[in-house]
């Protein structure tokens, strides 16, 4: 099913902004806000997981409803997650598209990812300390 | 040791009035903070020492080892960009537009993924604005337009706007007319008097509209303008103009929504014109605790606020060309000093792939994601806490912020003026 | 005269060349053109095998020839008022900047800013151009001021931001937002696009496919005849932008 | 160190009596001294003009609104950009340059000293950041007290002591040099989109008129002995007819101080209009001028404009509206909380623009007309005239009539019917522009006595060794080599150091912030007001605690010291 994905700041990220190994970082940065009657169309559950593909990427997310969206529309706290699909075309401006990326949802059972396997995956090397 | 007007490192409010209490050099409790600054004063998790990655290794090194392999790096790029700048004090940000000039480097500050769209409409139509408080002891209306202080600023309210009495308003609360404008519902527009929610990307069309109903030429719009009635048009525009002191508030949702800087542009023409019927101004809600500051000190040294690149020697600026995400995506850059920021998290992937390509040295207090990425870290105090400076606040107020305890680690300021030292030694 | 500059092999591709002196009036006289790659000052022989044919005595009769990978070359032909420039494969973003006479031929696709601040002569690209085609700088009042730019396929976003004189034509799709802030001239737009000419004070733009998100403050001013690709077309005109006190002329495809 | 010794220097020293004899100047540790020893660097200037560094008492170059002209204008910044080079660093813009594009430029036209025009208290750390960014002048920063609530309030309750006593506090918080007023009672008034349109009006919610506020605040200026008078720049800048403004302003100077002036009012060009409107605009300048010749204890500069590019700014929020939407150009406006505001526009002076024509001829009229010139000193209120680089093309029109008269000209050919400025026949001379661009402004600030303005031993050692004969060559014919001469000195000095040379910028500087201290008695230390702190506390958006600008930002501050006879 095609969404329209915003991201933006929330206060659960910001509170996390400088402990990002922390496993409290990851649920407010991984996790999906969708209408509940979108949850129930694609069969999803609060806490389950879901793979979220733009042109650009893919990443799996942890979902939670919110009544406040609009149906078909979805959110994610600004962070690495929501930058495994948003483009970087900043169309002359500098700027990405944060706030309009079409998406498509689709449940799965494949983990979320930690911070650093992420930052792995782009090509670093995980540093625990 | 109790401390009392601490300033708050976190976000552009830069609220002075913290009570901070400390032990040693450790942070014990915080009075009058909101979430995000009880979690930046007493949450604080720093890297112990510089790191350097080694293959698939990471190993400790010196002080001394890693600034002088980060010269190397950086004397020896064609192309280095030097990225982030925010979160640390205005006499550090100084140090880095002085090496990026020596370096021939590109230096940006994270407003390029904040409100560097909003720089570009100033720099098209100016900027109608005021300090804080005028808004604080005048306004009667306040509109939100793209941005959820609740979640972003969370003092804003209570300090600047809907919660504060002023001069004017000695009832703030019912003498403020609040109107949040977004494509969602959030806790910001729940306290809305009026709230109007506007299709994603249909901001520009809405401006226009409320530009046109100002102007008096209202009787083209057309029932609905991107979501919004045009009964809601009209109501809003009036209240907008016949408020006293009208202040209007504007966020990433703004920056960051297509059309990017022309949204500004609209917003701020939109102010210009209800100023012909009444007082009327316009902010713009920074984020990143000092990012004005970055903005403000690379102003007065290169002409420029951002995105400015010395390639050639002398200051080039052309955000969409001299950003860091359009540099990084096109992977220019062959070398990148990250500063007091973490564009790992805040850059799309692509960018954060080029990072990891290239030599990355990270100067920042704390593990983060951008440390996954990098070549070197090198851990410093914290801004505001073990560091002292000048910040300036999101109204460009310029506030000095307190060092609250000697601490261990050196400075941004101290780190990168031994940098610079050994690059102009290099280049002569 | 014909010069012909065929780009070397480089340790890093995908740094920036500036070449603001490959300008056709530079090669009539200049053995000394210096090229940037970075923040390194390089000799244009460091990065170009150069061949030059014939004999010239006026700018008028030299063409200089770019081949090779030239899509990360900026400025190329910048206050360029003479020949002729060919590239035969992508052009680098500012190409043409406040260029006021000559010709440019793009065989591929030009990045952003092309024909940036133009004054006079004429862009012909034949693949597709970027972003902020034919536009202003930050903060300046005018864009492009004279000439004509051409471009066979797309362009981006912001094309012709600014515009005050001269024309530009995409015979493509354009991006959000074409002929925003235009002041002056005229953009004709072959295919779709959305947004157009927000924020317009004068000139005319038209566009002959679809104007997707069409903005609320334009007024309705009868309908027009005109001529595109050889065909007639009847089209929707309309005055704005009203926010601005505009008086540009918008028509639309009917 | 030995010294530095320069000869046969051409010298006019007005403060000192020398208006113009070759003679050697001694310098060591930074000041003028009666010889040196041997062993001293010698610079031989061979007759070359040699003056006092040059003191500009009226310049935006520091601070909120300055930055903000950089910030809006990448099309500005791009105007003039050079690369580092030695130990100069990068700069860019024309009409507002960065701080160390307006250092050098300043240091290669011989200046040494530069009075920041408006500095808001609030932000007045800013300013001082960014006076140590420009490394090769002294500076100092008019601090606006315009539509402060606790003057007002003073005001009201006609306590001139109190009203001095909030001036000492503020300007010992924020490092401030002088009282400046910016339409006053207009800043406070446009915090509701209102201003103040004659002297008389009343500020809203203050109840206190532009008059009160001025009459009281030079009494209070003078209770606190400071070194500067009240700067005021009037009510109405750039309004038709706002010439009868200023006259009213003029007369309300007492002739309080022995020193020096009681009422200093800036860039007076643009508030010495006649008419009704733009298109009967007319110059009023001898109107100002004979007033001004009839008080002594009145000072002001030119406010000149020049023909070209530049950008407006001021603390006069209102006034910047207005011309907006004349312009509908790009529009700053910055109010600042219980204090004052500002505004800024770019505009371009046109010689096809009768206005514009009207205003260039007003500016250099009240110069020429002016008889004494120790009362009319010569600025731009740079950038909002023009940029101070159009100084030496300045002095050559004062100094040439046919310079004037080949400008003539090339203007509007209507100009001469609405101006006075063709039927004067003055050309002043090398004594009267050293007044009018350095002593003038040592006496009218108050800074001979820190040795600033002069060459007489004791002095501090800031030098400008222009490439002018003076016996060599003719003014008023050769006004060409007065331009080339006045921008680019041979030698600037700065306390004893050779800073700049031949238009190059030869050491990284490093200069003094200069401020005022008055001490007042106990009962007047508004820092242990209750009543002062109590508001500060409920309406200020920042601490009190964090509002002094602290010593750190004034790395070799000169401190002013006075006893106020509160």
């Amino acid at each position: 099913m095609r969404f329209l994905l915003n991201t933006g700041r929330t206060i659960k990220q910001g509170s996390f902004v400088e402990r990002k190994n922390n496993p409290s970082y990851q649920v407010a940065a991984a996790t999906i806000l969708m209408n509940p009657v979108d949850m129930l169309e694609i069969m999803v559950e609060e806490g389950n997981h879901v793979r979220v593909k733009s042109d650009t990427g893919e990443v799996v997310l942890q979902v939670s409803p919110d009544n406040g969206l609009t149906r078909g529309r979805v959110f994610v706290s600004l962070g690495p997650y929501a930058n495994h699909i948003v483009s970087p075309e900043t169309h002359g401006t500098g700027m990405p598209d944060f706030k309009v990326t079409p998406v498509s949802i689709e449940p799965t059972d494949d983990p979320v990812l930690t911070v650093s396997s992420l930052m792995e995956r782009c090509g670093g090397l995980p540093y625990e300390d | 040791m109790k401390i009392e007007d601490v300033v708050c490192s976190f976000c552009g409010c830069l609220c002075d009035d913290l009570v901070v209490e400390v032990d040693g050099t450790r942070v014990v409790s915080v009075e009058n903070g909101c979430t995000l600054a009880n979690e930046k004063f007493l949450g604080d998790h720093r890297l112990k020492t510089p790191i350097r990655r080694s293959g698939n290794s990471w190993t400790k090194i010196s002080y001394e080892e890693a600034i002088a392999e980060t010269a190397a790096i950086l004397l020896d790029a064609d192309r280095p960009l030097l990225y982030g700048w925010s979160g640390t004090f205005g006499e550090a940000q100084s140090i880095g537009v002085h090496l990026a000039e020596i370096l021939g480097a590109v230096i940006d500050n994270t407003s390029t993924v904040c409100h560097g769209p909003s720089i570009l409409a100033i720099q098209e139509v100016g900027h109608p604005g005021c300090t804080l408080g005028q808004v604080k002891n005048r306004a009667d209306v306040v509109v939100y337009w793209g941005a959820n202080p609740v979640d972003a600023h969370p003092r804003h309210m209570s300090r600047y706007t809907t919660y504060c009495d002023g001069f004017f308003r000695k009832d703030a609360f019912k003498e403020r007319k609040v109107i949040v404008v977004d494509v969602r519902e959030t806790e910001s527009s729940n306290i809305a008097d009026e709230f109007m929610k506007v299709n994603p990307g249909g901001d520009y069309a809405v401006l226009s509209a409320l530009r046109a109903i100002v102007r008096g030429k209202g009787d083209i719009i057309p029932a609905r303008v991107e979501g919004v009635s045009r009964e809601q048009l009209f109501r809003v525009a009036d209240i907008c103009k016949s408020a006293k002191f009208g202040a209007f508030f504007f966020g990433v949702g703004l920056t960051m929504a297509p059309g990017k800087n022309k949204n500004i542009r609209n917003a701020i023409e939109l102010t210009e014109e209800l100023s012909r019927h009444t007082k009327f101004t316009i902010s713009p809600m920074r984020g990143h605790w000092n990012v004005y500051g970055s903005n403000e000190v690379f102003t007065w040294i290169s002409g420029y606020p951002y995105a400015v690149d010395f390639a050639r020697g002398i200051a080039f600026y052309n955000p969409g060309e001299t950003t860091s995400v359009d540099i990084l995506k096109r992977e220019e850059c062959d070398a990148c000093l990250v500063v007091a920021s973490d564009p790992g998290a805040h850059f799309p992937k692509a960018c954060a792939e080029h990072l990891a390509r290239i030599p990355t040295i990270q100067i920042d207090p704390h593990v983060n994601v951008t440390t996954h990425l990098a070549h070197i870290q090198i851990p410093v105090a914290v801004a505001g806490i073990d560091a002292e400076g000048t910040a300036y606040r999101m109204d460009g107020v310029p506030i000095r912020t307190r060092k609250l305890f000697q601490g261990s680690y050196p400075d941004d300021l101290v780190v990168l003026e031994k940098l610079y030292a050994i690059v102009k030694e290099a280049k002569g | 005269m014909r010069v012909i500059l065929k780009t070397r092999p480089r340790a890093k591709p995908k740094i920036p060349i500036e070449a603001e002196e490959i300008i056709p009036q530079n090669f009539l006289r200049r053995n000394d053109i210096r090229v940037f790659e970075g923040n390194k000052e390089r000799a244009l022989d460091d990065l170009f095998f150069i061949t030059t044919e014939g004999p010239a005595v006026s700018p008028d009769q030299v063409e200089v020839i770019l081949t090779g990978d030239t899509g990360v070359i900026k400025r190329v032909g910048e206050y360029m008022n003479a020949g002729r420039i060919i590239v035969e494969g992508d052009i680098g973003m500012h190409c043409g900047n406040f260029m006021s006479a000559g010709e440019i031929l793009i065989r591929g696709n030009a990045d952003a800013w092309l024909g940036r601040e133009m004054r006079g002569g004429r862009i012909l690209c034949e693949g597709n151009a970027g972003h902020y085609c034919a536009a202003g700088y930050r903060g300046e009042k005018r864009g492009m001021r004279g000439g004509t730019v051409e471009v066979k396929g797309n362009a981006g976003d912001f094309t012709a931001e600014y515009l005050s004189g001269g024309e530009v034509t995409i015979h493509g799709n354009c991006g959000d937002l074409p002929g925003v802030e235009m002041r002056g001239g005229t953009l004709v737009i072959g295919g779709d696009c959305s947004r157009p000419c927000g924020n317009m004070t004068g000139g005319t733009c038209m566009v002959f496919g679809q104007a997707h998100q069409f903005l609320p403050t334009f007024r309705k001013n009868g309908i027009e005849d005109t001529v595109y690709a050889g065909k007639h077309c009847r089209m929707n005109a309309f005055r704005g932008d009203v926010a601005n006190r505009g008086k540009g002329t918008l028509l639309v495809r009917m | 160190m030995p010294g530095l010794l320069i000869k046969n220097a051409f010298v006019i020293d007005p403060l000192s009596g020398v208006k113009g004899e070759v003679m050697d100047i001694a310098i060591r540790d930074g000041k003028i001294v009666e010889d040196v020893p041997s062993g001293a660097e010698i610079i031989d200037v061979r007759g070359c003009l040699t003056l006092p560094g040059g003191i500009d008492s009226h310049s935006h170059v520091c601070g909120t609104k300055v930055n903000f002209g950089r910030y809006m204008s990448p099309e500005d910044m791009r105007a003039g950009r050079t690369a580092r080079k030695g130990v100069m660093h990068v700069t860019s813009g024309y009409s507002v340059p960065t701080t160390f594009g307006n250092s050098y430029r300043y240091s290669t036209m011989g200046y040494t000293t530069i009075l920041e025009g408006a500095m808001a208290p609030l932000e007045a750390r800013h300013t001082h950041e960014e006076f140590t960014a420009t490394p090769h002048q002294d500076m100092l920063a008019n601090t606006l007290f315009d539509g402060n609530w606790s003057i007002m309030d003073a005001v009201r309750e006609k306590d001139v002591k109190r009203a001095a006593a909030v001036v000492a506090w503020t300007l010992a918080a924020v490092k401030g040099f002088a009282i400046k007023l910016t339409n006053p009672g207009g800043t406070e008034a446009w915090g509701w989109g209102g201003d103040m349109s004659s002297v008389h009006d009343t500020v809203p919610n203050f109840d206190v008129s532009p008059a009160e506020i001025i009459s009281t605040m030079i009494k209070a200026n003078e209770l606190l002995n400071l070194p500067h008078s009240v700067h005021l720049h009037c009510n109405n800048l750039g309004v038709p007819g706002n010439y009868r403004t200023t006259l009213n302003t003029i007369g309300l100077a007492p002739d309080l101080n022995k020193e020096r002036q009681s009422l200093y009012l800036t860039h007076v060009q643009f508030h010495s209009y006649g008419g009704t409107t733009w298109r009967d605009i007319c110059s009023k300048s001898e109107d100002i001028t004979m007033a001004i010749n009839s008080r002594p204890h009145v000072v002001m500069d030119m406010g000149q404009i020049m023909f070209g590019r530049t950008t407006t700014m001021t603390a006069d929020g209102p006034m910047e509206f207005k011309l907006y939407k004349l312009h509908h150009n790009k529009w700053s406006n910055h109010d600042v909380e219980l204090e004052t505001g500002s505004g800024i526009i770019p505009v371009y002076y046109s010689r096809k623009s009768l206005v514009n024509c009207v205003m260039w001829a007003i500016g250099l009229e009240l110069a020429l007309l002016t008889k004494n010139p120790w009362q009319c000193l010569l600025s731009t209120d740079s950038p909002n005239g023009a940029p101070f680089v159009k100084y030496p093309e300045i002095i050559a029109l004062l100094m040439s009539r046919k310079f004037r008269e080949n400008e003539r000209k090339m203007i509007d050919q209507r100009t001469e019917h609405f101006v006075p400025l063709f039927a004067i026949d003055r050309e002043l001379d090398w004594y009267e522009i050293a007044v009018m661009t350095r002593a003038g402004q040592a006496k009218a600030l108050g800074l001979t006595r820190i040795g600033k303005g002069y060459l007489s031993p004791g002095a501090e050692a800031d030098v400008a060794i222009y490439p002018i004969k003076p016996g060599e060559i003719d003014p008023s014919v050769d006004y060409q080599q007065v331009v080339a001469g006045f921008s680019r000195t041979l030698h600037t000095i700065k306390r004893g150091r050779v800073v700049a040379r031949d238009g190059e910028v030869v050491v990284e500087g490093a200069n003094s912030t200069i401020w005022s201290r008055a001490h007042v008695p106990p009962e007047y230390d508004m820092g242990k007001d209750p009543e002062f702190i109590k508001k500060f506390e409920q309406y200020y958006t920042v601490r009190m605690n964090n509002y002094p600008v602290q010593d750190v930002y004034l790395p070799r501050g000169i401190r002013i010291e006075t006893e106020a006879s509160l």
